[in-house]
């Protein structure tokens, strides 16, 4: 690790924004300002942020319907994600995607995706369009364990293997799909990066709490994809520390409040808080400063979707054709 | 005795499972997690896992193998969490549950119910908000069932149970609070069957499923201005009763007819087309359809209230077919 | 110049290949073998196989990959080996191709064709023998367009190519060998409008694809018989022309709908209600269809026949709508 | 091998039925007798014979498109095969399923499936029932290795491990997928294995154009998935020395002639042939006479098949459903 040096603090204000920005949307929640599912991403702000860190711009990104992290770290302005939770006409998608579906064109923030295993496809055709325009981008792909024994997750390992496009598929293994545990989920489960290794990929595992390990190894996947344009296959071992949405307990009839509170302690956040204490690059009066600010951030975007419009009547016909 | 909507399926599913050894229930969450909407409650607690069965996110996988269960005898119930990701097993459904009857010359049958909630529930947005009931009606080999009421919930996915061919048996997600009175104990309601909810002597406004509430709804606000409206529960949507939605168009001369999915090429569609080839000559002025709006749904509240029927929808369709 | 439904297919891709560069067209056999039908011949000599991509036998996968490539702005061509197989594809074609533009608020396009061909050839048996278009014909966000001649085969891919919208494109292997005259050089035809092919003023028949010609055939033979018939051509299903149909039944006041698909919920349905919503008073007779029969297709010819509209069943149905 | 005082010839006798079935079979399809797909099997024949062999009678099959062999392997009658292909009344589905569709079910042969693909998660069913049932048969499922890469292959690939499923999934790797050479349908094409092994199944190669390996292997693979209910994957290495099906030219632009007749040199029949004279087990006067009674057989089935009715027109809407 580098980071003896390096500014951490920068790192620490990207998971700190996304867990703030959602603890306030779990507050919205309830408020009923946002409705329909909501899929937190507490617990695993490090996988977002460590990657994100490792891209360029013009890189793309993907996700599923557990979005905001990924959006978030891509560096979309929390205003108008909150007022796309809202549903509000200023939202990233006029309001009309909602927390499953951020889109963010401008940033090549590719989406959310509502389908389990469903955008792993569109994963592969934007590495594809890379290859076709000899670029030299890379692309991003998040989802969850559960989408690994789906049918079209194998058809997209298969394609981006064959065809060496570069795509990095990361999974992000909070060992639960809802409320099944990875072991009811898949056969072999402890090294799901077999699966993608016997569609001819590379793969490896890391330790998805600490965003400088997942940072430093996706800081060379990127590099080996963007250099050899070949895909790879990325295990992220983490853990969600909120229910699957917010229609399910933190710790439901599947998990135990005792696992819950040994994985917190993992927490990516008191973790690298830790080291950045530890290391001298940052004190406890830039943690307060740093928090201050987000929290104002984070106010801001509320009051903002607060006072944006809903879309008008008129929206409802609009964008379904592309030349009506 | 007043049960809801849930409780009613729940019921039926296990006094299935009780009768019946060959009986079993499969799907995403319907086990341990006790069904992503507790309809299957208390289930594997009373079955065991070896009858309740929770599956990794592999529709096509898990469709196909309860296909395959039900060619050699196995009466499976496949839970889909939401017939969203029904599409996902579509060439299972397809291809092969409604077709190897066929294909084997009736050696073979593939007696199953695939069951779980169609159509929208609140701001789900596009890819988890549709209502696909049009689809499935255009295969031959499947019957379709969207039920309205807890009693007739239970009623026909008992009779679903027991069928010997592959029935689809469409739910909603804003339907299972909703509650109705039941028979206590054993009953079945005849699949192919609608049921005229309501009766009425000016307009007929055929409706199922969540629509059917509606419906009602609407009607009894009409009789308050002297408009008398037959409601007719469609109930099964395939085979579809035609018989008894044209004896009351011959009766009224007027249809509405009320569907959530969209518009073109929806069932309503079909609905009315048979009941112009049938009863074109009784019909005083067109059929009026009120479905849902041509577009993907839209996340935000007052964009997905105006793509989806509401109760003065129906009442003005009902006015202008007056 | 005369060419065959193939050889217009071939030119249509082959002009928008060299035209823009950010066509490519992706599908199993499209290369090397040059198409399962023949369609893209020589397409990998012209354009390499960078442009001209063999897949793997994953529809899902390819279809999704399109979508993707379609997203950063390049124009996909992808070839169903068979609609059959599309079925494999509709979580991307339905959840990804159709609702991304909308569920982005506008951001992302997603243009581009999936083409191939539908509806039965010759004793496929039923699961390579299906007419699915009223499926896709339900889904906001998708064209859908059915050419039957060799002129419009060639205008509407060209016009499907640059559409900024995922078309759906649906050819037949009976008609990859029917011969018609073309125009030399570039033209295209605007997508959403139907074509009179042949003038008449006692019934209008309506009709597309493959069944197109069988009117056309059943015309000519009505017409010696002293019967007119005017077949109109939907060509593009969705959005759907109903002026044109509309004004037709105007004129002739009798309408026969001609479709391969399975009856219930076929697309004929909604091509009635369409025209009885617009031209009720017009009509003096209850329209007729003409469909394929509620079976999965049968193996055996003589059964297949019987399964599958002919020119019999049309003039017969001409006749009953006089 | 345990063949040297074994009688042989039964199994010579399989292949060689297939063999000439399947010749008279494309005669009568250029006589337009049989229409629609007509996949042959010929070159093929050691695997379907051999894995049968190590079958009971109760045990399940089921196949793809390219079902004539296993069809026939398993017992059914050619005269009820041949009349299913002229599509007559008599036919093994009544003429309703013809080639792509051969159903027998009182061997519990379950089917020939043209959706590449798709009936693997209906061999997963088969398997799950017997396991419901706690019956000890097994399933035995061909495909083809173009169906390896199909997302429903890996999800029933998963399904059968994390269950712990009899069913013995059998990959015939004939070097292409129609027109397309395996190294361009999948990545590590030579260990087709891998995948499953990813998956937690259990999985062996073998020589597909040798009977006896066949049938040796899946003696040990029936017996211990019978025993010990868990799936396996067999990947027998084969060839079909005709075009895919009749559309298709043997050596088309895929393949040359120089290396289906390099292949032909391995001809299953050929193999065993001299294996039995060999052995001593059989001489060339007992080949004379089983060809004669194979010759003697497909005649039958043909007169059989063209003296045959056609179905009547009430046949359409029969089995449609099952209550009407
Ligand atoms: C095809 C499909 N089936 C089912 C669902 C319902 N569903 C939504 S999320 C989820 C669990 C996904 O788990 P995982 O992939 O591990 O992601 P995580 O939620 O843990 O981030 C399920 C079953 C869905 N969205 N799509
Ligand atoms: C889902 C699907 N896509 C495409 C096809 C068309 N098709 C039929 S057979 C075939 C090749 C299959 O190859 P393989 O699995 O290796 O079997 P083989 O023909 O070699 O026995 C293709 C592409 C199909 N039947 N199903
Ligand atoms: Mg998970
Ligand atoms: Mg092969």
């Amino acid at each position: 690790m580098n980071g003896k040096r390096e500014n951490l603090l920068p790192l620490y204000r990207d998971m700190f924004l996304i867990r703030r920005f959602e603890e306030k949307s779990a507050e919205m929640y309830a408020l009923a300002k946002i409705a329909g599912f909501l899929h937190l991403y507490i617990g695993q702000e490090a996988v977002a942020v460590g990657c994100l860190a490792a891209t360029r711009s013009d890189d793309y990104v993907i996700s599923s319907y557990r979005d905001h992290g990924h959006c978030l770290a891509r560096g979309s302005d929390p205003k108008k994600v909150m007022a796309e939770l809202f549903g509000r006409a200023t939202g990233l998608c006029k309001g009309k995607g909602g927390s499953m579906h951020l889109i963010d064109a401008e940033r090549n923030f590719m989406g959310g995706y509502a389908i389990v295993g469903g955008h792993l496809p569109l994963a592969v055709g934007l590495a594809f369009a890379i290859h076709y325009r000899k670029g030299d981008q890379v692309v991003l792909c998040f989802f969850g364990d559960g989408a690994v024994p789906s049918g079209q997750a194998h058809e997209s390992f298969n394609l981006a293997a064959l065809w060496n496009l570069p795509v990095i598929f990361i999974c992000e293994n909070n060992r639960y799909g809802m409320g099944t545990p990875v072991q009811r989920e898949m056969s072999l489960y402890t090294n799901l990066i077999d699966r993608a290794i016997s569609h001819g990929m590379r793969a490896e595992q890391v330790d998805g709490m600490d965003v400088l390990a997942v940072r430093d190894l996706m800081t060379r996947v990127v590099a080996a994809v963007r250099e050899r344009h070949h895909p790879y296959f990325v295990e992220a071992l983490t853990y969600r520390f909120m229910g699957h949405s917010m229609a399910d307990p933190a710790h439901g009839v599947y998990r135990t409040r005792e696992e819950v509170e040994e994985a917190r302690k993992q927490d990516p956040l008191g973790r690298l808080r830790e080291t950045i204490l530890r290391s001298g690059c940052g004190s406890e009066v830039d943690f307060k400063q740093l928090e201050r600010e987000i929290d104002e951030v984070v106010r801001a975007s509320v009051t903002f979707a607060e006072e944006s419009p809903f879309p008008g009547m008129s929206a409802l016909y609009e964008d379904v054709y592309a030349d009506h | 005795m007043v049960v809801t909507y849930r409780e009613a399926l729940n019921q039926a599913m296990r006094e299935e499972m009780r009768r019946d050894g060959r009986v079993f229930l499969i799907g995403e969450e319907v086990g341990y997690y006790q069904g992503a909407f507790k309809v299957s409650k208390g289930f594997v607690e009373e079955f065991g896992p070896e009858r309740v069965l929770d599956t990794p996110i592999t529709e096509a996988g898990f469709t196909g193998l309860a296909v395959g269960a039900a060619m050699t005898g196995l009466r499976p119930i496949v839970e889909l969490m939401t017939f969203n990701f029904g599409i996902l097993a579509l060439d299972q459904i397809v291809n092969n549950a409604a077709k190897i009857r066929y294909m084997s010359g009736g050696q073979l049958s593939v007696p199953m119910v695939i069951r779980g909630p169609g159509s929208a529930a609140h701001q789900l947005a596009a890819q988890h908000s549709q209502s696909l009931e049009a689809w499935f009606c255009h295969v031959p080999g499947l019957k379709v069932i969207a039920p309205a009421t807890p009693y007739d919930a239970k009623g026909l996915l008992k009779s679903a149970v027991r069928d010997e061919n592959t029935v689809i048996f469409f739910e909603a997600q804003l339907l299972y609070g909703t509650k109705g009175e039941i028979e206590e104990g054993e009953y079945t309601i005849p699949i192919g069957k609608a049921d005229v909810k309501r009766a009425g002597s000016h307009v007929t406004v055929a409706a199922y499923s969540k629509m059917l509430l509606l419906a009602l709804e609407a009607a009894e606000e009409l009789s308050r201005e002297g408009i008398e409206v037959e409601v007719v529960d469609l109930r099964t949507l395939k085979p579809l009763d035609v018989e008894t939605l044209a004896q009351s168009v011959h009766k009224t001369g007027r249809l509405v007819i009320v569907e959530e999915g969209w518009r073109f090429a929806g069932l309503g569609a079909q609905v009315a087309e048979s009941v112009y080839a049938k009863a074109f000559h009784s019909l005083d002025a067109p059929i009026v359809r009120v479905t849902g709006e041509d577009v993907p749904m839209p996340y935000a509240r007052p964009l997905e209230d105006l793509a989806i029927p509401d109760r003065a929808r129906v009442i003005s369709a009902v006015k202008q077919v007056l």
